[in-house]
């Protein structure tokens, strides 16, 4: 697999976008435009942005609750509108305000989002079932974080996919942090990546902060579930720079993370560093940066507008809604 | 019409279904050769990628079919016991049942849950639940509970058809239950429930097996109170109406439920009867349910589920 | 008597209890900072090793505490939002509620799992339901609904010390309420109602967080109609007793709940008040409870979830 | 480990009673004694003997469901007379009747049986923390079959148990098959074992046919966690001889177990070999396996007896149960 140019930028360009987005939602929340929670996904970025970028239309997502999405989102290639009007409840939302922050995109592959961490391990175990069925190399792409890899959903469905080699692609995004728990206190090894062994699947790690390593690791992974030849779980060791939920402390268990733990954190931040990537290798000039940069903050002050002008919703959105 | 049994009926409504369309597919632990032998025989016909035996993992099981149904297919989970359906609670109640409405119905659920419910074979408190509150209380989900091999079949095909997720208790202790059914394709409407015995005296509302033992009831007897027993046949939707117009003739009410008392399916039935029909109402209804405590195995069984003593013990009470 | 607040009464009531017994201790995901304060700043008294952070893994969280429990501890396990718990259900329903029965009493169970339960926050399907029903319903469990910090902490010391295992549900949406508790010690018996304010016209039964809701009615409608509000504060054990007494006196009932109402807590109350009570009723109960529909967030929640109008409404009406 | 003449004795004594009372079971079923169902333990004798055979009587056993635990019961050195009577529905039984099948002898560590298979391993899971907690040395024996290896509670509580490094040995009894079903259609591997490798904890595949080799596979797991060293996983590959449940049909899928096959499997029958091996060692004479084969005889029909005797529960046994 070989990233050209326009590839580059245009994941450079969604990874600015997704960064934006993330801030507009924090500050939506801070303001009271945003109803619910947020859950910010910046250290992430490279991850949440790349492997969704390289699924096609017709490929499965679930999104791991990071940012509720919006990197892959983004990365699949959707228009944020609906997310920021799903965060502030209108009716333009993709869930028209009902779900709060989940989103549904069924025509692009995204078929909800639940509040349970570790539901969407058998429900992707189901549509790659589909996917196989149908025969039309759908992938299915199941993203997750280091908490989600504690559930026992995660066993049955992984187990599963490999005996029938169905096209899915687990991916864990290891932050290293499960709200307030860190994952080596929950889990007893370094790499999540090893429980692959117990399923006859590869099990890969991959550097979480470098977009070009998470897309190729995904690449080779999808290409193999296409092809036929069953799952790959991906771990790939991401950041959290920012608290669990906006709001709540920023805790390792009750210890205060500190100021150095979190810029030496940032000093890998996926966004910059592969900026500066593309800026070394001449792919991306200066003036390219700034006007990617406008264009975000133009994206995500027209969302927010947009987000704002809506109306809510009308209660009768979900009158006999309940059945189809 | 044609002589059938129970699981026989479950059975072909399966095969004609399977046949119908092809996303129908079976999925479950052992299907393929079928622990009650409702799902036997089909991977014959329909081969091991549409009658497909898994792993022992409820939440794969249910999450698969789940899945499967959000992507255009149409899968029937075989949970085998209804009991285990707890495991998979998060997938069944909280994905299926909810999904279509917190997506804003962008996303359907074509799935049909099926599970053998029902105590009567002495196997005690994981093997012989009822748990229909469980899915009656579950906004989203549709629940059938047939109690005759014309139901059976006639609800199963509707729920297979039926663009949301329904759960499909059949009873273990009905399997073997003859009955007729036509020779020609039927189905049998939601929400509609059936008078299986005409009376003027009481109106004994019953659910799934429990509707043969007051069936059994109101034959013995007969030449003192004449008892009507009505099926709801599905859960939800009630047919509220129909159990309202026979309170309406008969003044008084029992019903009848296999699964424990307390916050269960008669309760909601009795408060709709009272919200709707209090006017109609001689005597306070009697329900008549398992004891709210496990289901003691062997022997103890009995005096845990109901017996056809506590349903003639409430028929009488009503008529006092 | 001292000022506290809601969360911090059970805060108090586990440290107390931390103390008193040194097989209690708490387990669950992020319990030593704690997701809503309740076992907030515990670990720094206790330890580690009786304030335990889990794995993301309920059907972890539930087992372990029911396995330490059958050992001789008294667990209580935090599952963080009362929506997780259907992913432990085999746990806490079938296993923790049943095992004494099935094994002839030879095994004990005491386990309290607590759990924030209900509304208000607008965070939607997955993050705001009061299963009160799912254990209401299952055989062998107690459940406990405090609405006060009052009665919060005393219920919750009486949880602790109970051999059965209990269900604690608190509620989200009262975590900042003021109220007094003694300086001394105190326990609250289960299965004792609290008549939360006496009126002479009509008795609202209410549970958590909707008895603050019908208070605000009552009072609201003080001039016009005199209302008694009860809350049952322990639903299994139900004080139908304190229930009953109070439809005898005023006549009128509505029941008041935040689950969906489809099989819940209103049908069950509903039925045990008709039955014990039918004489007593000058016009049908009014049940108001959350409409049969998974929970919508942001700014439809409140069309899913019981209003003061609401209540106000079903006042109105049992009056008329 | 060093198993002296007369453990060897004692084990091959336990082995041939524990068989006893599987024939007595499966008679009592098709006489209409037995009210509920059974599932024969042929096959499975050593692992369901020799593990339990390990452990104090304080320690914790969770039996596996073949037999209905018969083996364990035996092997922990209890009287099977509760067990029979359990299955007879009478008063006397180890639950007054009460659970029909399932056992609890808490005084000799068995808390209880459950009928959702995988559902032990939560359990042990506190049962192991309890015991790390009370610091008495105790261990919690977790027995499973292959297809129980599928559940997820077995992920979740093998993790936590290896964090915390808690005193439980898991064995599975892999024999081959689960219901109808063939593990090699519901697992991707050819060792359950290797699940372990991603719980940094030991994973051992012994021969489960060979009570001497699962007595030590189990002595030194059970050490290992006594020591505080945590948890390890066996996997015994046995053998089932019979249906799945006494009366189902027994099939691999749909089709007829063969003939043949039952009895390539009978061919290494545990009992069976380890008496030969015995007699060949001079530790046994043929005087006393008959000896041994009388008494087991005796005890089955005594027991027999004891369950045809004794009274049903009166339903009052259950008035106020509910709670303690
Ligand atoms: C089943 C379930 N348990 C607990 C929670 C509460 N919760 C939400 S996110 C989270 C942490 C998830 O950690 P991880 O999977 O590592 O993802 P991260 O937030 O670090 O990206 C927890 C405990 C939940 N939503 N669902
Ligand atoms: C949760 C659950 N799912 C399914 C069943 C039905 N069931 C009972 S035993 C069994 C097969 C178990 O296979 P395995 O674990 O290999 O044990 P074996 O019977 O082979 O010894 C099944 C499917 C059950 N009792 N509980
Ligand atoms: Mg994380
Ligand atoms: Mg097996």
């Amino acid at each position: 697999m070989k990233l050209g140019k326009e590839d580059l930028i245009s994941l450079y360009r969604k990874m600015v976008r997704a960064r934006k987005m993330d801030e507009l939602t924090i500050r939506g929340l801070q303001e009271g435009k945003v109803l619910s929670f947020y859950h910010s996904n910046q250290g992430s970025e490279a991850l949440s942005v790349g492997g969704a970028a390289v699924l096609k239309k017709t490929d499965y997502l679930w999104a791991h609750h990071r940012g509720h999405g919006i990197g892959a989102l983004i990365g699949k290639g959707l228009d944020p509108k609906g997310f920021i009007a799903e965060h502030y409840g209108k009716v333009t939302g993709s869930c028209k305000g009902i779900s709060g922050f989940h989103m549904a995109e069924p025509e692009d592959g995204i078929l909800g989002a639940g509040g349970t961490i570790g539901y969407q391990f058998p429900l992707a175990l189901g549509n790659g079932l589909a996917a196989k069925k149908a025969g039309k190399q759908q992938v299915v792409l199941a993203c997750f974080g280091d908490g989600g890899s504690n559930r026992g959903t995660l066993h049955e469905a992984m187990n599963l996919a490999s005996v029938w080699k169905l096209p899915i692609v687990w991916v864990c995004d290891n932050n290293g942090m499960a709200q307030y728990t860190p994952i080596k206190d929950t889990y007893p090894k370094e790499d999540i990546a090893d429980l692959a062994a117990g399923y006859n699947m590869p099990g890969i790690v991959v550097d979480g902060l470098d977009i070009m390593a998470v897309y190729e690791a995904v690449y080779e992974a999808v290409e193999r579930a296409r092809k036929g030849d069953g799952p790959t779980l991906i771990e790939a060791k991401t950041a959290r720079y920012r608290s669990h939920s906006e709001g709540s402390p920023d805790v390792s268990h009750t210890q205060t993370r500190s100021q150095e733990e979190i810029a030496e954190l940032k000093k890998r931040d996926p966004v910059e560093s592969f900026k500066e990537k593309l800026l070394n290798q001449g792919i991306l000039t200066e003036e390219m940066v700034a006007a990617i940069n406008r264009e975000a903050e133009e994206e995500a002050a027209a969302a927010e507008k947009f987000g704002v002008e809506s109306p809510p919703p009308d209660p009768s959105v979900i009158d006999n809604l309940v059945y189809r | 019409m044609k002589q059938t049994i129970y699981l026989a009926a479950i059975n072909e409504a399966l095969r004609e279904e399977l046949r119908r369309d092809e996303k129908v597919f079976v999925i479950g632990e052992n299907v393929q050769q079928g622990t009650f032998g409702t799902t036997s025989g089909l991977v014959q016909e329909f081969g091991k990628d549409r009658i497909m035996d898994t792993s022992l993992a409820e939440t794969a099981v249910a999450g698969a079919a789940i899945g499967a149904a959000m992507s255009g297919y149409r899968p029937v989970a075989d949970m085998m016991f209804a009991d285990f359906l707890y495991i998979a609670g998060d997938e069944i109640l909280l994905k299926a049942g909810k999904w279509h409405f917190v997506h804003a119905g962008k996303v359907n659920v074509p799935v049909v849950v099926m599970a053998a419910m029902g105590g009567g074979m002495k196997i005690g408190a994981e093997h012989s639940m009822c748990p229909e509150a469980l899915a009656m209380h579950s906004p989203g989900l549709k629940l059938a509970v047939p109690s005759t091999p014309y139901d059976a079949k006639g609800l199963l095909k509707t729920a297979i058809r039926d663009d949301n997720p329904v759960v499909f208790f059949y009873n273990k202790g009905l399997l073997g239950l003859p009955g007729e059914i036509p020779e020609e394709e039927y189905l049998i409407p939601f929400g509609k429930a059936d008078i299986k015995r005409e009376g003027s005296d009481v109106t004994v509302v019953a659910i799934s097996r429990m509707v043969h033992l007051s069936l059994e009831v109101a034959e013995k007897l007969k030449n003192e109170i004449s008892v009507e027993v009505v099926d709801p046949r599905t859960l939800e939707p009630l047919d509220i109406d129909t159990i309202i117009a026979s309170v309406q003739k008969t003044g008084r009410c029992v019903i009848v439920d296999e699964d424990n008392k307390r916050c269960g399916v008669t309760a909601e039935i009795f408060a709709q009867i009272v919200e709707n029909g209090f006017d109609y109402l001689d005597a306070p209804i009697q329900r008549v349910a398992a004891a709210d405590t496990p289901i003691a195995a062997g022997f103890l069984e009995k005096h845990v589920l109901p017996q056809p003593e506590d349903i003639e013990k409430a028929i009488r009470k009503v008529m006092e």
